[in-house]
């Protein structure tokens, strides 16, 4: 059925190849990711999950949550991304001609997810996660200025080298599936029926290898470098849709822990991500703490709520997995919200770094606010969903000890602060009325004074993904709807929690 | 019926928060002001009626998160604190109708206005809230509108180092607070507040949690740095609001908690008598130091937090060694005092700020004089200095006599002769607190109202606006009536205390008053003159002569000269790297900051430094990066060797 | 509200207002022996103050309603006082009166506006006298506190009232302990009154001065009716101390025989205490300001040692 | 059918080789030699497969052994020998963190650690001593070539690392267990479309470093302040 599926979107995406017209690529782009949205809703919605189509496609709760996160991620930038690549082309930075090639790689990298969450064969999944590291890495490149190539292939190197060793743990498994079973298989759904009866130190070494490669999709301390780089160096859309493949990782983390969870390896497991998320918090929010530019802030706080991701994964309990899954959307929703009002900024200042940036509430107002409301969820406080998110992971976290919970908070206000501090320092510089003079901070940064005067036209289809972004994610911190509530508790179920 | 009243107020204050972002006009910004108003008078219906029925009214649950509802809850406690904000608000609102217009811009204007009414529906919803996230929730939105509030000017250095320093802090308690609360919910089960019939030693972390968390939102020494920075930076009407009843809300969140432990332990009680009597110390004897009046009456603040904590301590104390009448006795004047406390503090804020306002400076050596120049200004910061310096018989001395009476009790403790003695020291300490108190506020009055200007700035001084005027008139009335009438609210509260009547000695001294100066008026002869007076031989008084704030407080700090501890800073710069070639420098004789210097800044250096060294980490080579990856597989490959 | 607190309350501030100058007088007078001179008579100070009843009040242009407010107000408040101190009999307690703090804090509210007015004028003498007197008043409020909870402690009762009847007609204090609370009481009432070596009421100088120049500014009915409360004041704090180590005679009932016996045994009490005062000043020069704290320890010490002897023993 | 005996012996002196070649890796400073030793790992992993096809008469291993020939001795070295002539780099001389004798010296380390680690939890499991020294060599293969990718500065030598690596996965794989073999051939794929995007990309880096200097100089992204 991946088959069908793939063969399908690969005709779509030559004939995506004809148009000449921007406004057609971007379109057939924004088609592409609500055909997957509404094809996901459609899903969820009238199919008796979990189903199997074929020996390869499978569509459970979980996917089918993960692939919605995605679509919604790619239709917001598919929206953003039109004024945002215009703008780019405006200035020079986005050569006309690869133009296509980022559509492609755009339409490409939501195919290629889609496939990875909804084949039921481990193997498979590996294939694709690697394939949309290579998508992913030719949008962070697209520019084709040094930074990006730099950046993309960083992102190639450690992510696909990490993955290498994912590849091994998968080896492990199937040698140990191949022991119990006769046969060697990788199916999730046949290592889920029989992971209990497996060796418990080879499956805790193939979880071991296997989280190496996903962490390092994911983002994970010290497999994360990789994605401050990528987020400062390339354009916000492609940073936001690398952000998107974090998930992926996740998503396969989530899995590996739930065969681990039967077996006796499970508090080796759980001590292994928990360790990992800590780190991950740990190193993020002292990266961030003298941080000034902003893309860079951003992505550190990509890998520190990753880190707090793992921790809440890492617990093992029904309610912290639940609190983490919900905390996937959110983050997504928030990040994303984050990155459109930096991609804003960065049109405006023609750069991330806080000493450029001034005047922002006369120049950006709306990206302004956005940001500084974006910094408030992600930083966890209400009204914004991500605060009681954070409750009950961390709830859950102190069955594990309470000095785990305290360092975990500290570590946040770490984090909270470096946002604070960063904004403070950037949004407070105003000029002086009257004087245009050098006065002040505007010698020593060499910024132009004259592109300050004019404020950096912000295009409707970049503006309204930001705001709906954030009004989306507070609406559910308001309001928490009962169809997600059940989508989790099923997804919760599935994965064998009880 | 009750319900409503509550319903009401709630939705009086969103509507005054969303207006005013609406609709950028002054009219809205009345209007919001005006909803303010009105909800503070349904808030005193609702407040009066539970506490004086004890009828606890039922709020219908909210699914709001799974597994979790939100309700309102109120008792007589909530219901005491919703009086609470329900008193201080009249007052702050009406001045900012005024204060409010002289924000720089529209934006400005009506950011302030929606988030002054943001704040006070957190705050009412902390208090009013049913459960443990409810809490947390509104807590946490309490503290970020403050901080937007504090942060109002947001362009000055010092503004965004007193936001930043105040959002660090605010992050700080909530982290204990969800710690705090996480263990209570892990050892109950559920969100609610409900009785903790728990052995003392099982709620040991959750109220070292708690009182580190409501003590660093409350100010108590030694998390109290946040507030000298905050209260400047703020306007004047948000730092009555954040001084009147945010720091109330810490307490009655750890009162909260308090009560509803079942079995206290004796070092709970010790533990916050002596962070209390610390607190109210160190808070007065640094106000005195002080000459920026927002920021000594923010260290005044500290003080009357320490105050409170004392009067929770001894209910603690008592509690435990099953005094029940001294113990409701302490309790009541906690309560009072924070009651007081808000009244008389948001008073004295609100002057402050008028005053601010007219002199165009925080110096209180720039003042002087102005009880010329705004004299109806300074009658209501007299009013205020003597309910603060709990002269009888207003509303400060009222709080502080109930914990007065109930130290002057401990005999009773006397099976236990340490306690005793502790309960001495304690005692002196607070009795040196409160004399301290009343030369703070002679100085601070003293120095403000009395004598010469001191300043152009304070000879040009105009009275302020009328809503400006009337603001501050609210408490100040509050203030007196609260004193008088002490005995009968703490009757009518449910509190049956033997207590002095006020009222009475209110009357009398009127009484004795008025007959003296009828009879000296009769017996004047001679009118009144107003003739230069002997000036030490000067031959004319300037106001160079005068006594300063520096000045008045120089005896003082003599005797406290071991707290009051000296630094001398060198700053040398040089020409050239390795320091040989002198080039410039700067000596300064400062203060010292004790706890800034010990408790504050090495950490935030550590924290400063080692960021830095992690922040190489990501030095932009892929070679590190591969070889952090490979480190990282390595360490993983072992430790999975060690775990299997 | 009882008939023995109402006729309290009507003879207990007749009483203290009339005998309140003849000590001031009594102790000048002991000064003046004790240097060789004669001295005033002892009516002088009561012709001084009609003296000045009399004069015109004169206000400096750089005063304001404070300067003008204090006088009465200081007076109201010491009255108010004189209701919590029995001095010629114990009345039955009634509406809070004699409670031990509010006499406290009554003391401090008359603290509080004198400095308030004497930073009024604006004169380098005022403020000089306002900051001295509440910084020492400051140091002081711990001992007095613990002095007055000593006595509290030791007497079983927050009221002034309740207290003294206790000790009401015995000859001896009721408990040995008091011994120890009177000398602190005694530093307090030293302290209090701006007596040598505390402050020397007698002199206009700028070393010495605190109280004085406080109430330098003050002129006419003003100033009588401040140094008649201040006279009231130390009157007052005299009762209490003397109620509290020799309280023989002190009536317990509103008995008209009583009351009488009790009043002139208090005018002969109160004279030997002047007496003892006058020599005490007379035999002591003053302090450095900034030894005084080290002074005031030391009737902190026995009101503290009160308390742990009653506490341990 | 062949002696197995002999033909154990063989593959044992094939892993000696083959890590021999890691080493070289590791340690040759000629881009060109970099890229023969690296065919010649592969030609001595098909040949390793196809020793084992001898062994055990498995048709995927033999496969296997096609495709490796065929892809990463043939079109991959080939594909890399293009992109070195068109950057006109012939040598990678500079190490980072390790000089090549401290490699060395470490990846006897690694090929340690991974025998104790292996021994640990999968000795167990493996068929024979000969399979379990081949994952152990698989491992190590896989680790040395990670060693490569942060120890040598050019890209395409951290290319060829990488791909030694995967031949290290390879091999792990070939003596662990035997996979579907169309899981080979997806992984294979994917390993060329890197090769493809990392080498274009590294055209891009290693080469016209000018022209870049330029570009960016342009478009004002060049920030002072942010640390490369």
């Amino acid at each position: 059925m991946i088959r069908f599926y793939l063969l399908a979107m690969g005709v779509f995406l030559t004939l995506g190849l004809i148009p000449k017209s921007h406004r057609l690529m971007n379109a057939l782009a924004a088609g592409n990711a609500f055909f997957h949205l509404a094809l996901t809703c459609a899903a969820l919605l009238t199919l008796e999950l979990p189903v199997r189509y074929g020996p390869t496609l499978y569509l459970d709760h979980l996917n089918l949550y993960v692939e919605l996160i995605t679509a919604v991620g790619f239709c917001a930038a598919a929206f953003y991304a039109k004024g945002y690549t215009e703008s780019l082309m405006e200035a020079g930075e986005l050569d006309p001609k690869n133009l296509k090639l980022f559509y492609l790689a755009f339409n490409l990298l939501l195919v290629m997810a889609t496939a990875a969450l909804f084949s039921d064969n481990l193997a498979l999944f590996w294939v694709f996660a690697e394939l949309t590291t290579v998508c992913a890495a030719v949008l962070v490149a697209i520019l084709s200025a040094r930074e990006n190539i730099d950046a993309a292939l960083k992102y190639v190197f450690i992510v696909s080298g990490a993955m290498l060793f994912a590849f091994l743990g998968l080896i492990f498994l199937f040698t140990l599936s191949a022991q119990v079973l006769g046969e060697g298989t990788l199916s999730w759904t046949e290592l889920m029926e029989n992971a209990s009866g497996f060796s418990p130190a080879l499956l805790l070494t193939s979880f071991a290898f296997a989280f190496i490669g996903f962490g390092a999709k994911a983002g994970v301390a010290p497999f994360h470098t990789w994605l401050p780089d990528a987020y400062a160096r390339a354009p916000s859309v492609s940073a936001i849709l690398s952000g998107l493949m974090q998930n992926l990782g996740i998503y396969g983390i989530l899995r590996m822990y739930a065969l681990l969870r039967v077996s006796e390896a499970a508090s080796q497991a759980s001590f292994i991500l928990i360790a990992a998320g800590l780190f991950s918090i740990a190193l993020a929010a002292f990266s961030m703490f003298q941080q000034r530019n902003l893309k860079r802030l951003i992505a550190f706080s990509s890998v520190e709520h990753m880190g707090l991701l793992l921790v809440g994964i890492g617990v093992g309990t029904s309610l912290a997995l639940f609190w983490a899954l919900f905390y996937m959307l959110v983050h997504v929703l928030v990040k994303e919200a984050l990155l459109f009002a930096a991609g804003i900024l960065h049109r405006q200042y023609r750069s991330n770094m806080r000493e450029d940036m001034r005047d922002v509430f006369k120049l950006q107002p709306r990206a302004a606010w956005t940001l500084i409301l974006g910094s408030v969820a992600i930083v966890g406080m209400p009204p914004f969903p991500l605060f009681p998110a954070k409750f009950f992971i961390l709830l859950e976290s102190a069955e594990i000890s309470s000095y785990l919970t305290l360092a975990v908070l500290l570590l946040l206000i770490l984090a909270a602060a470096s946002f604070a501090n960063f904004l403070l320092k950037a949004f407070s510089r105003v000029t002086a009325e009257g004087d245009g003079s050098e006065g002040g901070h505007g010698k020593e940064t060499g910024y132009r004074k004259k592109s300050l005067q004019d404020p950096y036209v912000v295009r409707a289809g970049m503006r309204i993904p930001t705001v709906f972004m954030l009004a989306l994610a507070l609406l559910l911190g308001l309001w928490f709807p009962e169809p997600l509530r059940a989508l989790l508790e099923a997804i919760v179920l599935e994965l064998g929690y009880v | 019926m009750l319900e409503a009243l509550a319903y009401g107020a709630v939705f009086a204050l969103v509507s005054g928060t969303v207006l005013p972002l609406l609709y950028r006009s002054k009219n809205a910004r009345q209007a919001s002001f005006g909803l303010s108003l009105i909800s503070s008078v349904l808030l005193l219906g609702f407040a009066g009626t539970v506490l004086y029925t004890g009828k606890e009214p039922s709020f219908p649950a909210f699914g709001f998160l799974p597994g979790l509802d939100f309700t309102l809850a109120a008792d007589r406690l909530t219901a005491g604190f919703v009086l609470l904000i329900a008193a201080v608000l009249p007052g702050v609102s009406i001045y900012s109708l005024e204060y409010t217009e002289h924000a720089k811009s529209e934006a400005r204007k009506a950011l302030q206005a929606a988030l002054t009414s943001l704040f006070v529906l957190a705050m009412l919803l902390v208090v009013l809230a049913g459960n443990m996230v409810g809490f947390l929730i509104f807590w946490e939105i309490m503290s970020l509108s403050s901080l937007l509030l504090v942060l109002h000017d947001y362009s000055s250095e010092e503004n965004k180092k007193a936001g930043f320093f105040y959002f660090v802090m605010t992050n700080i308690s909530t982290t204990f607070l969800f710690l705090g609360f996480i263990s209570l919910y892990r050892l109950t089960g559920s969100a609610e507040f409900g009785p903790l019939e728990y052995p003392a030693g099982a709620l040991t972390l959750p109220f070292l949690c708690l009182f580190i968390g409501f003590g660093v939102k409350a100010g108590l020494v030694p998390f109290h740095k946040w507030l000298p920075y905050a209260h400047p930076a703020a306007p004047s009407n948000i730092s009555a609001l954040m001084s009147g009843v945010m720091l109330k809300v810490a307490i009655y969140g750890f009162l909260r908690f308090l009560l509803a432990a079942a079995s206290p332990e004796l070092w709970w009680g010790v533990l916050i008598l002596i962070a209390g009597s610390l607190s109210a110390l160190f808070g007065v004897i640094y106000a005195l130091k002080e000459s920026d009046i927002k920021r000594l009456l923010a260290y005044s603040s500290i003080e009357n937090i320490g105050i409170i904590f004392i009067g929770i301590g001894l209910y603690v104390i008592f509690r435990v060694e099953g005094l029940e009448t001294l113990a409701l006795m302490s309790l009541a004047g906690a309560c009072f005092h924070a009651f007081n406390h808000a009244l008389f503090k948001s008073l004295l804020f609100l002057c402050a700020g008028s005053v601010v306002h007219a002199t165009g400076t925080r110096n209180i050596e720039a003042f002087g004089g102005l009880v010329k120049t705004m004299p109806a200004t300074s009658a209501l910061f007299l009013i205020g200095s003597v309910s603060i310096a709990a002269l009888p018989p207003a509303n400060g001395f009222a709080g502080e006599l109930l914990l007065y009476q109930a130290f002057f009790q401990a005999s009773a403790l006397s099976a236990n002769p340490l306690l005793t003695v502790f309960m001495v020291i304690a005692l002196s300490s607070f009795a040196l607190t409160g004399a301290l108190a009343a030369a703070l506020f002679v100085k601070l009055f003293g120095i403000t109202c009395l004598a010469l200007p001191r300043s152009e700035e304070s000879r040009l001084a105009e009275e302020v606006e009328k809503p400006m005027l009337f603001g501050p008139a609210v408490p100040a009335v509050l203030c007196i009536l609260t004193g008088i009438f002490s005995k009968q609210i703490l009757s009518l509260a449910g509190w049956d205390i033997e207590f002095p009547d006020l009222l009475l000695l209110g009357l009398l001294l009127a009484f004795i008053y008025a007959a003296l100066f009828l009879a000296v008026r009769a017996k004047t002869e001679i009118p009144d003159r107003i003739s230069e007076t002997w000036g030490c031989g000067f031959p004319a008084l300037t106001p160079s002569t005068e006594y300063s704030s520096a000045g008045f407080s120089e005896p003082l700090v003599m005797i406290f000269k071991s707290i009051y501890r000296t630094r001398i800073v060198h700053r040398p710069e040089y020409f050239d790297g390795q320091e040989s070639l002198f080039k410039n420098g700067h000596v300064e004789i400062r203060l010292l900051r004790f706890f800034e210097e010990y408790l504050y800044i090495p950490p935030a250096l550590a924290i400063d430094s080692l960021s830095k060294r992690v922040a190489k980490l990501q030095n932009g080579k892929l070679d590190s990066y591969v070889l952090y990856a490979f480190l990282a597989v390595l360490t993983l490959i072992i430790a999975t060797g060690v775990l299997v | 509200m009882n008939t023995s607190f109402l006729l309290f309350a009507l003879l207990n501030p007749a009483f203290a207002l009339l005998a309140a100058p003849l000590y001031m007088a009594l102790i000048r007078k002991v000064k003046a022996y004790a240097q060789g001179r004669k001295g005033p008579k002892l009516f002088q100070v009561y012709y001084d103050l009609r003296k000045l009843m009399h004069k015109e009040a004169v206000y400096s242009p750089t005063s304001s309603w404070v300067m003008r407010l204090t006088p009465c107000l200081n007076l109201t408040a010491l009255l108010a006082c004189s209701l919590f101190v029995p001095l010629i009999f114990v009345p039955e307690p009634a509406g809070g009166f004699g409670n031990v703090i509010v006499f406290l804090y009554l003391l401090a509210l008359e603290r509080f506006f004198t400095a308030l007015s004497g930073l009024d004028a604006g004169s380098a003498f005022g403020g000089m006298g306002s900051s001295r007197s509440m910084s020492l008043a400051a140091v002081i409020e711990p001992t007095m506190v613990v002095a007055f909870a000593a006595l509290a402690f030791v007497l079983k009762s927050l009221n002034l009232h309740e207290m003294f009847a206790l000790t009401a007609g015995s000859l001896l204090p009721a408990s040995p302990t008091l011994v120890l609370v009177s000398i602190s009481l005694f530093i307090i009432l030293i302290v209090e009154t701006g007596r040598l070596p505390v402050d020397n009421p007698a002199t206009h100088l700028e070393l010495t001065m605190i109280n004085e120049a406080m109430i330098l500014e003050q002129t006419g009915k003003n100033l009588a009716l401040l140094e008649l409360a201040h006279a009231i004041k130390q009157l007052l704090l005299m009762g209490v101390l003397i109620n509290t180590i020799l309280p023989i005679g002190l009536s317990a009932e509103a008995d008209a025989g009583k009351i009488a016996v009790s009043a002139l045994l208090f005018l002969l009490k109160a004279g030997v205490l002047a007496v003892v005062i006058g020599l005490f000043e007379s035999a002591l020069a003053k302090m450095r300001l900034f030894r005084l704290p080290a002074f005031y320890m030391m009737a902190f010490f026995f009101s503290a040692l009160t308390i742990l002897i009653e506490v341990f023993a | 059918m062949i002696e197995p005996l002999f033909l154990e012996g063989v593959i044992k002196i094939l892993f000696v080789f083959v890590l021999i070649s890691a080493a070289l890796i590791i340690s040759t400073r000629s881009l060109a030699s970099v890229l023969t030793t690296y065919t010649v790992q592969s030609f001595l992993l098909a040949a390793v497969s196809f020793l084992l096809y001898l062994m055990e008469g498995k048709s995927e291993l033999l496969l296997l052994a096609g495709l490796t020939l065929a892809s990463k001795v043939l079109l991959i070295p080939h594909f890399i020998k293009r992109i070195e002539e068109k950057i006109k780099i012939s040598r990678d001389l500079n190490f980072t963190y390790l000089e090549p004798t401290t490699s060395l010296l470490l990846s006897i380390g690694l090929i340690l650690l991974s025998y104790a680690f292996l021994s640990r939890v999968f000795e167990a499991f493996a068929l024979s001593k000969l399979f379990f020294f081949g994952a152990v060599i698989g491992l190590s293969l896989t680790l040395m070539g990670m060693l490569v990718m942060f120890s040598r500065r050019k890209v395409i030598t951290k290319a060829l690392g990488y791909l030694s690596m995967e031949n290290g996965v390879l091999m792990f794989g070939i003596f662990v267990t035997e996979l579907p073999f169309i899981l080979e051939i997806l992984i294979i794929i994917d390993l060329i479309i890197l090769v493809l995007l990392t080498s274009i990309l590294a055209v891009g880096l290693d080469s016209s470093i000018e022209e870049y200097r330029k570009k960016i100089r342009r478009l004002q992204v060049w920030n002072g302040g942010e640390a490369l």
